[in-house]
């Protein structure tokens, strides 16, 4: 180890409410080193690095930069320190300009004054910089795709001469050819002497780009190691404690295809267009592609959000006409969507409230029956949380994306669209709720699995159906490899 | 600004135009001329109140707060004024800076409970405004102060067809969209009303300026305050009646500017209230019932406000998803 | 028995214990200043006075809890009462039938500022701000300025009337038996699927939305609620004190007021309708005081106001600090 | 950059404007009266003008008892020839401070049936009128539009509030323009006439007077008051008190009730609740039969009253057959200011200052008033005095 470590957190102590979320946890990052930050969801990842950011304040405990302690109170505080942070969440400001959310708190001024050409002239460069040259510093940040902005909040950390980079998560809303591009923005911070922080769940990326890796587990440090000197396997087992043999688990005993649940024909609107898809009962279908290659319209689609204007719906063999959530539901469909918090969640209401919700919003699937049966669907899922009456706020995301889950089952559906269903999710947790994508399909259901990471839709789909520029490329049986998809997500016919 | 947002403000110029061109035909057709240069004075001279009122609310708006007490504030700032100037040309200076002074702290003590309490802006300011009537009720038992003839100006002189007082309001509307744009505080606001945490994490000093848009707030109540001086000659604790405030509101998001704050400015605002001042025009002109006017005035204020949630609707059709993720984002911390 | 304990966890727990330690607060102060207070008589004149605000506040939850504003129920309350005069006009026998024009009066309001908020995107606060206008001018263009007629004495029965000779009470006025009615409707409201779903859409509407919830149809409900309460409460106004001109000037105010203090939060998604409706009643209550104090009138706004913006931002500071008990697990992310 | 651009062109049409040329609506310095000083003191109470209206209660007015709106008491007649007007059809504007309350509504009415009748003369010809929503801002925007036409013949203005809206009304009096002005008055004599019945002071000593001839010494007696700040109302108050002081009757407390009739139940229901009242003082009778019931509710014996001259609480007295009292600010007071106009464009003489009578209605006139209003709605006005107009009754009747 060096003698003067960039930061060194000693100690560090948070509790909220009494309740102790970090341990005593030690920290080091060296200059120019790209450091892992691993653990499961409730670890305490997140809390450490908004200790980092200034957004908490720790409890015990001393934080060293460059050698010299400071402590933070406010999120500016430590970004004049140079630690720059990159939150999970989209923290851009969609009705401001690129080059004003790059600049946000930070304005360059001159004579007192905001000084907008000096402005634009700085995130010009720094776009530059970034090998990024297609984007207009004018352009409203609402109007840009989501890798885009991302490209965009890792300028700002950027733009901030920061000498540590916080990244929470920054790959959780990118599909692969994209994160290719944030590999390469990481590699330019690493060459510039960055020292960078890089929470993710991705083990994949943690190997390919992170020299050292801390895991937390349960608030405390598990270990810090060089990442030679583990294999993804021991990672894993450090994290969640014990060895996952294989991380996806076999279809369950018992699953059989049946019949077609879900069939589009000709299926098409203002987004994506010829879409063919079947679904059976039983089965998974994972739909692959690019972000932006309509994965997420489809899905939109087939539920009523932005319905199909061309083509036919046929639910278990009757044509429908789904025009909006009600039709979609009242036909035996379910979407748990990419964002829980936005699209998934009363966040101030209760675990119950929120698994009722459906049952409660559709006359056609509510009864007493199924109302009674949700206590029995929330434990199948291993929810753990402190009883219904908990607010979902109060969960971590992996137990809220449970709840999502839960409100759909409880309407007994007979398909079930999940987008990203993992996204933002920890290592176990995935685990937990690839089990349950199993157990549904063995259940009868027909699955349809929207996922950008690749690995997933391989590990479970029964059959891959790849989009490119909102039309179907191709079909792949299971077990498939990550070059055919990856051939036909970006147009070309696999070898 | 940018271009989405000079089409904002275009449109509702475009709306102004529209009201000025249907209120005109419609005066000429009763034998009228709303561009007589009697009427213009009239028009100009009524945006001048709403106007220093909705410029100081704009501010307030943008952070995504509200404002509720420039009413009384206006109120007080009048009192305030006429009883320091009492009559002696000699202390207008006085009399402004007090009026000024009191009416900031005003907005400051609004501004504090909003961001530092947590409280609701609608239920602080309401408090705050109530407040301030209780104290109006108790301290004057009607108008009070005396002031100066050469004060009187402010509110009755004009050039050519433009009031002083209008002028004045159109110079702090030029200062307010300068202000908006080129300085730190100014442009925060935007942040602030588009997204407090994420204005927050940025590192913007988000209750300072949750603070500057009360207190700015507060002090273009002042300054109608001032204005209701100069016209009275005296200061009025009545003048709370007669909801400013709500007329402020209706102007601000008549201008564009939208409830939830991030979005819109003071360049709309004035348009807003224009808007309002030809109506109040053409309605006088016409004669219309003094019940009629409140209908009419009803009926425009959400017309005009669902022609631009359509706009509104166009436009977060073309990115449903991203708005739905800052949403999430904004709501979903603890 | 079920039910019980679901209203005393709401009446405890979810942020809205303040109103309750307010309004307790400010009974014993009554009690302390004036105990002949607390005898059945004064106590049913209270509760008959308050009946108004509370089922106000009940229809205004709906509204707020749902995410939006009902600035119109002032002069809502007001252009019932103008009409019923006017219709009405002494005539016994056209009570009946008056009564039904203003409830279809009062629930066309409420639809047309829900049908305007949801299907026009137009902001609550607007549009209801537009219907004060509207209502104002219209009622007045109508009847020429002043409220013309008068009301029958069937109409005045259950504001002004009540059931007498009840064992130890004495009378219980209709106007309580009312409010008992209506509050228990709204309570019983807010534990259906349409409460449930009205909450999560204040909540979140976009989750509620996808659900299959009719988002548009629950929240324009809830302005016909808060119109049918403008309807009961202008029902009772009128009766209690007959036709003025002033009638229902700026309840909007006072009623967002109560459910505020109620611990309801404005933008929606949170709390209860037991507690708005205390929080009329700590309202009115406080204005009791106030009367009992002998405090002068012009003094009482300043009062008002700084007990309003205490009790908000104490329930404000509570929320952030929350008891251990209803926190997170250990398991949980706080992030 | 769009707004800039706005911003600039809009400051470059100021500074061009500047140079166009300046005009500065005439601004005098008030003439400091007694009352302005007063009234900067926040104080009502002017013990001369007390006294005077005292006074005026008991002087015959001069003119016809059967147009009592063309009575004045001890006028000070004034030549107005420099006013005369050629050919009649004049253009008569008048700036109405609102219509927002029943008496000013009954006195709208009555006022545009009398310029009907003028106009059928001859004597007007287009009769325009603004309505300031009870905002004094507005009302001198108002007034400075009617001056700014420079069609308007003679101008008359019923000021919202008295001191706020004496720079306006100076302004248009400079205008050369006759000037009348009536109800509440403002700080400067420069109209040419001011008209109104003898004033608060006389109101609030009708009704205190009353109560003190007709309660035992030691009665209590609750005083119910619509608004505080407004001098009308103030005067009122002031004058009761005066008067209050002087007796031994215990005065339980004065309440602002914002004329709102559940608002005055509520208040005397709270009253009743503590202990007897005996008497009820009001400075105004919007919702006064509410205060009735909250005795009836609360099953007590009424109070010795007074309310105001409309029907609902005359109507009300004369069914229970309570004591009680109506003081009366004229409402007929809305005829005088038309005809005024129409006498000095024809240069006619008129009162520089036009005392109306002003009579309290007492239970011997009654009967009689309730019968010739006998088909007025109730928030009508018993002396509204209109009855000889053409348009009676419908016009006030079917509004």
């Amino acid at each position: 180890m060096s003698p003067s470590p960039v930061l060194a957190m000693r100690g560090i102590d948070k509790a909220f409410l009494g309740v102790p979320v970090l341990r005593s946890v030690d920290l080091d990052i060296e200059p120019g080193e790209v450091h892992a930050l691993v653990g499961e969801n409730g670890a305490g990842k997140s809390t450490l690095m908004k200790i980092l950011a200034g957004v908490h304040t720790a409890d015990a405990g001393t934080i060293e930069l460059h050698g010299r302690a400071v402590s933070f109170t406010h999120p500016l505080q430590a970004q004049h320190a140079g630690i720059a942070t990159v939150f999970q969440e989209f923290n851009l400001l969609p009705e401001l300009s690129v080059a004003e959310n790059l600049h946000l708190g930070r304005e360059p001024r001159r004579r007192g004054l905001i000084d907008r050409r000096a402005m634009a002239e700085r995130t010009a460069e720094l776009l530059a910089d970034l090998g990024v040259d297609d984007l207009a510093p004018a352009a409203k940040a609402g109007t840009l795709s989501v890798p885009r902005r991302q490209i965009v909040e890792i300028a700002r950390a950027m733009s901030q001469g920061a000498d540590l980079i916080c990244m929470d998560e920054p790959t959780a809303a990118l599909a692969d050819a994209e994160v290719e591009l944030l590999y390469r923005l990481v590699e330019r911070l690493r060459d510039k002497g960055v020292s960078v922080l890089y929470v993710s769940h991705r083990l994949r990326e943690i190997f390919d780009l992170c020299d050292r890796i801390t895991v937390l587990k349960d608030g405390e440090r598990v270990a810090t190691v060089d990442t030679p000197d583990i294999t993804p396997d021991e990672l894993v087992t450090a994290m969640v404690g014990r060895r996952i043999e294989a991380v996806f688990p076999e279809p369950l005993p018992g699953t059989e295809t049946g019949e077609v649940r879900l069939r589009v024909e000709g299926g098409g609107n203002a987004h994506v267009d010829g879409i063919d898809l079947e679904v059976r009962a039983g089965e998974i279908v994972g739909l692959a592609g690019l972000q932006g290659s309509g994965r997420t319209e489809v899905a939109e689609a087939v539920f009523g959000i932005t319905p199909f204007t061309r083509g036919t719906v046929a639910v278990d063999g009757a044509p429908k006409r789904i025009t909006g959530p009600r039709k979609a539901i009242a036909a035996g469909l379910a979407l748990v969507t990419e964002d829980r918090k936005a699209q998934g969640l009363a966040l101030n209401q209760s675990v119950k409230a929120n698994a009722r919700m459906v049952l409660d919003a559709n006359a056609r699937v509510h009864s007493r029956e199924r109302l009674a049966r949700i206590d029995g669907v929330l434990s199948g899922l291993d929810l753990v949380s402190q009883g219904g009456d908990q607010e979902v706020q109060y969960l971590s995301g992996g137990n809220q994306q449970k709840v999502v889950v839960a409100k759909w089952l409880a309407a007994e559906p007979g398909v079930i669209v999940l987008d990203e269903p993992t996204r933002g999710i920890d290592v176990g947790a995935k685990h937990k709720l690839y089990s349950a994508i199993r157990s549904l399909a063995a259940e009868g259901l027909a699955v349809l699995l929207i996922t950008s990471e690749l690995i997933e839709v391989i590990g479970l789909a029964d059959r891959i159906v790849v989009l490119h520029d909102g039309r179907i490329a191709g079909e792949l049986p299971a077990g498939a490899t990550e070059q055919q998809v990856m051939a036909y997500a970006t147009g070309r016919s696999p070898a | 600004m940018s271009p989405r947002r000079l089409d904002t403000t275009a449109l509702i110029y475009l709306a102004l135009a529209g009201v000025v061109a249907v209120g005109g035909a419609a005066v000429a057709m009763d034998g009228g001329n709303l561009f007589s240069t009697a009427n213009l004075v009239d028009m100009f001279t009524r945006t001048s109140l709403t106007g220093f009122l909705a410029i100081g609310m704009t501010l307030v708006i943008l952070c995504r707060s509200l404002d509720l007490s420039v009413g009384y504030t206006a109120a007080l700032s009048s009192l305030v004024a006429a009883t320091t100037m009492d009559g002696d040309p000699g202390r207008i200076v006085l009399g402004v800076a007090a009026a000024l002074l009191v009416s900031g702290l005003i907005g400051a003590a609004g501004g504090a409970v909003v961001a530092f309490l947590g409280v609701n802006p609608f239920i602080a300011t309401l408090g705050v405004g109530l407040i301030i009537k209780g104290y109006l009720d108790t301290r004057y038992k009607g108008p009070a102060g005396d002031v100066p003839a050469l004060f009187q100006q402010f509110g009755y002189t004009r050039v050519a067809f433009l009031p002083i007082s209008t002028i004045v309001m159109l110079a702090l509307a030029a200062a307010g969209i300068w202000f908006l744009r080129s300085t730190r505080t100014g442009h925060h606001m935007y942040a602030v009303g588009g997204d407090i945490d994420i204005a927050r994490m940025s590192g913007v000093r988000t209750k300072r300026v949750l603070m500057a848009a009360h207190v700015l707030c507060g002090m273009a109540a002042g300054t109608a305050g001032l204005l209701l001086a100069a016209r009275f000659g005296t200061g009025s604790a009545e003048s709370y009646t007669n909801l400013y405030e709500l007329d402020a509101i209706a102007a601000v998001v008549l201008g564009g500017t939208l409830l939830l704050g991030g979005r819109g400015g003071i360049a709309g605002t004035v348009a807003g209230v224009l808007i309002l001042a030809v109506l109040d025009t053409v309605f006088n002109v016409m004669q219309i019932n003094p019940f009629a006017k409140d209908v009419l005035r009803g009926a425009i204020i959400i017309a005009a406000v669902a022609i631009y949630a359509r706009r509104q609707l166009g436009r977060t059709a073309r990115r449903p998803r991203f708005d739905a993720a800052t949403t999430g984002a904004g709501t979903g911390r603890p | 028995m079920r039910h019980l304990r679901t209203a005393s966890a709401a009446l405890i727990g979810g942020g809205t214990g303040t109103v309750f330690a307010l309004l307790a607060a400010i009974f014993i102060a009554v009690a302390f200043i004036n105990p002949g207070f607390f005898e059945w008589p004064s106590l049913m004149a209270f509760l008959k006075q308050a009946a108004p605000l509370v089922i106000l506040a009940a229809g205004q939850y709906f509204v707020i809890v749902s995410g939006n504003f009902d600035l119109s129920v002032g002069a809502l309350v007001g252009a019932q009462v103008v009409i019923a005069a006017k219709l009405i006009d002494g005539e016994e026998s056209r009570t009946l039938p008056v009564l039904g024009v203003m409830l279809l009066f009062g629930l066309g309001v409420g639809l047309v500022n829900g049908l305007i908020t949801t299907a026009l995107k137009v902001q609550s606060f607007i549009t209801t701000l537009g219907m004060m206008l509207v209502l104002y001018g219209a009622i007045r263009l109508w009847t020429g300025g002043a409220p013309t007629g008068s009301l029958s004495e069937a109409f005045r029965g259950p504001g002004r009337r009540g059931i007498e000779g009840v064992p130890l009470i004495g009378e219980i006025p209709w106007a309580v038996l009312i409010m008992l009615g209506a509050g228990a409707a709204a309570i019983w409201l807010m534990r259906t699927r349409f409460g449930r779903i009205l909450v999560a859409t204040g909540d979140n509407d976009l989750a509620a939305e996808l659900s299959g919830a009719r988002t548009g149809t629950v929240r324009t409900v809830a302005f016909v609620f808060s119109g049918l309460s403008a309807t009961v409460a202008g029902l009772l106004i009128g009766g209690y004190a007959g036709v003025s001109a002033q009638v229902g000037e700026g309840m909007e105010f006072t009623v967002i007021t109560a459910v505020v203090l109620g611990g309801v939060v404005l933008g929606g998604g949170r709390g209860s309708v037991v507690a708005a409706m205390a929080g009329a009643l700590t309202l009115e209550a406080l204005f009791t005081l106030f009367n009992q104090m002998f405090l002068p009138a012009s003094i009482r706004p300043s009062v008002q106001g700084a007990i309003i913006i205490a009790a908000v931002a104490y329930a404000a500071w509570r929320r952030t600090r929350r008891p251990v008990a209803a926190t997170a697990t250990v398991n949980a992310d706080p992030s | 950059m769009q707004t800039t651009r706005l911003a600039l062109a809009s400051a470059a049409a100021a500074g061009l404007l500047l140079t166009v040329g300046c005009t500065t609506d005439e601004i005098q310095e008030p003439e400091t009266t007694d009352e302005a000083t007063d009234a900067a003191e926040g104080d009502w109470f002017v013990q001369a003008d007390y006294e005077e209206q005292l006074a005026q209660r008991d002087i015959e007015p001069e003119g016809d008892p059967a147009t009592p709106w063309l009575q004045a008491i001890e006028p000070e007649w004034i030549d107005t020839a420099e006013f005369a007007r050629e050919g009649g059809d004049a253009t008569v504007c008048f700036s109405n401070a609102s219509v927002s309350n029943p008496w000013r509504v009954t006195g709208w009415i009555t006022m545009q049936q009398q310029v009907k009748v003028l106009q059928d003369a001859g004597e007007i010809g287009e009769f325009r009128h603004s309505d300031a929503a009870d905002d004094d801002e507005q009302q001198i925007s108002d007034i400075q539009a009617f001056i700014d036409s420079g069609e308007c013949d003679a101008l008359i203005i019923s000021p919202s509030t008295t001191a706020t809206l004496t720079p306006a009304v100076e302004a248009a009096c400079a205008s050369g323009i006759p000037v009348v002005v009536f109800d509440r008055g403002v700080n400067t004599d420069c109209a040419v006439t001011f008209i109104h019945p003898i004033g608060g002071y006389a109101f609030g000593a009708d009704a205190a007077e009353f109560l003190v001839d007709n309660l035992e010494p030691g009665s209590k007696v609750l005083a119910l008051r619509i608004l505080p700040g407004v001098d009308v109302l103030e005067h009122r108050w002031a004058a009761a008190q005066e008067i209050f002081g002087d007796s031994e009757l215990e005065i339980l407390g004065d309440e602002f009730t914002g004329g709102d009739a559940a608002e005055i139940k509520n208040i005397v229901t709270q009253y009743l609740q503590r202990g007897d009242v005996d008497g009820i003082w009001m400075d105004a009778g919007d919702g006064a039969v509410a205060a009735i019931e909250a005795f009836e509710d609360a099953g007590k014996p009424y109070p010795v009253m007074t309310g105001e001259d409309e029907l609902s609480f005359m109507r009300k007295w004369k069914e229970t057959g309570m004591t009680a009292l109506a003081p009366v600010y004229s409402n007929f007071q809305w005829r005088t200011p038309v005809l005024a106009a129409t006498m000095i464009l024809n240069g006619e003489q008129v009162p520089a200052e036009w005392v109306l009578p002003q009579e309290p209605i007492t239970e011997a006139e009654l009967d009689d008033y309730l019968e010739r209003n006998a088909d007025m709605p109730s928030l009508h006005y018993a002396k509204f005095g209109g009855e000889d107009l053409p348009g009676f009754p419908d016009a006030w009747r079917d509004r």
